[in-house]
């Protein structure tokens, strides 16, 4: 149910951009969300909804999942986010805050918390489409 | 491509009153103790938020005995603990050590911003961590309207290090509402402290302090939690 | 692109016998005290030099009252304080702060390695900063070889924290020589701390060791002095 | 005159990745040198010379100074090096230690120590070329 605090940021976003480009009305948003956010999907669309009819806006919006990418600092292993193993718990700990996964996961190679988290967290606007 | 997650910070933060961030670049001068029984003292009369930062070494959850956990209403709401709203990292990683690296510190913190609601405060206290990285980084950029305590012991080991993060406050037009020595025994560099900015109040080293920890009561009615709150009081 | 500065920090490191880096995770509880004072008690048997990586607050010149500075030939050799080669970042940054983010401060660390000529030595001590940052992430990377000595006090607030850095360095596999009690006055968790590792040894609290900071003699002779030199000799 | 010890990196790394190559001579190696370092370019090509006879070879080295390129995280102002103004023991400094430019410099407009050394630090190899 954070989801419509991510959401919020979203719609605020796009409004602020949509001003700054002076663009009168927004049509279409792309989004690429982090896979480590794991959002709830049905939710975060409900949210976005909701919040654009407050903001008076309707915009057709295009979510598209980032897959995650792992580098290990010490043994240089790629690695995507379903190679760890997390107990229910712990996914939901990286759910609302992805960096938490350095305390809960390893790199499946090495065994090193010495990693980085290429790709595959945070909320992103990709492309803001509207009439000027 | 945007951080959706920037522009709700203001949004988060805009219905409270004052920031302020207790730090010191020094470690273990008492910063966690100050800002934790500061934030309990200013309870008695106002709204109080306290948001712990030093996700290396989280400590106000066991100085104020903090259990429930966050709610997950349109964001998280932060469990009431000795009616303060708490927040710490603690609820992400429990025991476990949080091995972040720069970027990731700032990506935390900002995920954190981004999604607690704070609602109303007159207050947020921050507990900062050591150092002159990240966290400090954030302050200036997402609050900029945040005041400085600085905590200082007696020691040249510690004054040396506060003096540079006070330098660097001034360097980068932070406001600094004054300076706290703390663990004075005989000895004290108040005048020295004077040259550098308002000196906030000593606060006694009381070797009896270690007991009373985990206990909000015991600490508020310790001498410690005396000498806090009277700096609390002029804040 | 290669960093050509990576491939010489193996060539630097190759005449030092042993590298024991003094962490804790904690700030405050005695690690620059500790490593100046043990590399001062090996001194008297060994070829020693000190690494100062806390960039935020660096310590070691003050309590060893450092005054050469570092001479260039064919990279930096270190200046000989009290017998010791030392190194820290203020030799560059004199007394004001260093603001470095986290990738400054793993970059500054690959330079200081890839320049600083020690030659030969028995042990390279480095004092550590608090937190698990880039600076732990650092030995893990260029000096596998390294051996911990993880510092704590006596407080909850210190060891919760010193508990977290433990179980970093075993998950990542890392040589621990042993766990420091400092600042021990009548209360000590000796027992729990054995849970966890070698008990080195405990140093007791000594309020008389601010005066005797920036006299190596007069620390050596201290109580403190004694404590920590009873402790080199088991390492 | 610590350039030797950067020469050193320079030539150990060339002749480590040449025989991970499977190289049997190097002839050219391309460097790309920081400007923040301010290597004394006629110390460096000698230490660099002295070096490949140690090792036995002789190869051109081609060298190329980095623009520093500064971004301030607060105003987003961007900057070179040259708009500091820095003492001769400062920039003495920051030649042997690029980072220690936080401790002795500021953004330029806004006065913030908050800032990104984009480019300009370090000493990298771009390219060996030679034969198998
Ligand atoms: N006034 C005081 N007298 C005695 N001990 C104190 C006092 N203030 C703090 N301490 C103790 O000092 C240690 C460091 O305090 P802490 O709040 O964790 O510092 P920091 O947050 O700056 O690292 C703790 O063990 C704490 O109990
Ligand atoms: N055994 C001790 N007894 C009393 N004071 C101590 C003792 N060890 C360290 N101190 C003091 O505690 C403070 C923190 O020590 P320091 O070495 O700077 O810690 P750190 O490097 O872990 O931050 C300093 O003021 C120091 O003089
Ligand atoms: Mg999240
Ligand atoms: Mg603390
Ligand atoms: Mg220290
Ligand atoms: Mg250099
Ligand atoms: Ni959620
Ligand atoms: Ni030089
Ligand atoms: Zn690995
Ligand atoms: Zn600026």
């Amino acid at each position: 149910m954070h989801e419509w605090a991510l959401a919020e940021g979203v719609i605020k976003t796009a409004v602020e951009k949509a001003k700054e480009s002076k663009m009168k009305s927004i049509d279409e948003i792309d989004l690429k969300i982090g896979e480590m956010q794991d959002i709830e999907l049905d939710i975060f669309k409900f949210a976005l909804d909701e919040l654009m009819k407050e903001y008076g806006m309707k915009a057709k919006i295009n979510i598209r999942i980032q897959k995650t990418k792992f580098k290990c600092n010490v043994c240089n292993y790629e690695w995507h986010f379903d190679e760890f193993e997390l107990t229910e718990d712990e996914k939901e700990f990286v759910h609302f805050l992805p960096e938490s996964i350095f305390s809960h996961a390893r790199c499946p190679k090495c065994g090193s918390q010495y990693f980085e988290i290429v790709e595959g967290r945070g909320v992103w606007i990709e492309a803001i489409r509207g009439k000027k | 491509m945007i951080d959706a997650r920037l522009e709700i910070i203001e949004e988060r933060l805009k219905r409270i009153k004052r920031i302020v961030a207790v730090s010191s670049g020094k470690g273990g001068v008492g910063k966690s103790m100050v800002s934790a029984t500061m934030a309990m003292a200013l309870s008695k009369k106002y709204k109080v938020g306290l948001l712990d930062l030093d996700f290396y070494g989280p400590s106000t959850h066991i100085i104020m005995n903090a259990g429930d956990k966050p709610a997950e209403k349109n964001g998280l709401i932060p469990p009431l603990v000795e009616n303060i709203k708490f927040m710490s990292i603690i609820y992400f990683t429990e025991d476990k050590a949080a091995p972040l690296k720069g970027k990731d510190i700032i990506n935390a913190i900002i995920e954190l911003l981004a999604i607690t609601i704070w609602d109303e405060l007159d207050f947020l206290i921050i507990d900062m961590p050591p150092g002159m990285g990240e966290e400090v980084m954030a302050i200036l950029k997402f609050m900029k309207e945040a005041e400085f305590i600085v905590v200082t012991t007696p020691s040249i080991l510690s004054w040396e290090t506060v003096k540079k993060l006070l330098l660097f406050l001034k360097n980068n037009r932070c406001k600094i509402l004054g300076i706290v020595e703390n663990m004075v025994m005989e000895h004290s560099i108040k005048n020295e402290i004077e040259k550098f900015g308002r000196y906030l109040g000593a606060i006694k080293f009381d070797a009896s302090i270690e007991k009373f920890i985990g206990n909000a009561n015991k600490i508020m009615e310790s001498d410690f939690g005396k000498d806090v709150e009277k700096i609390a009081m002029k804040i």
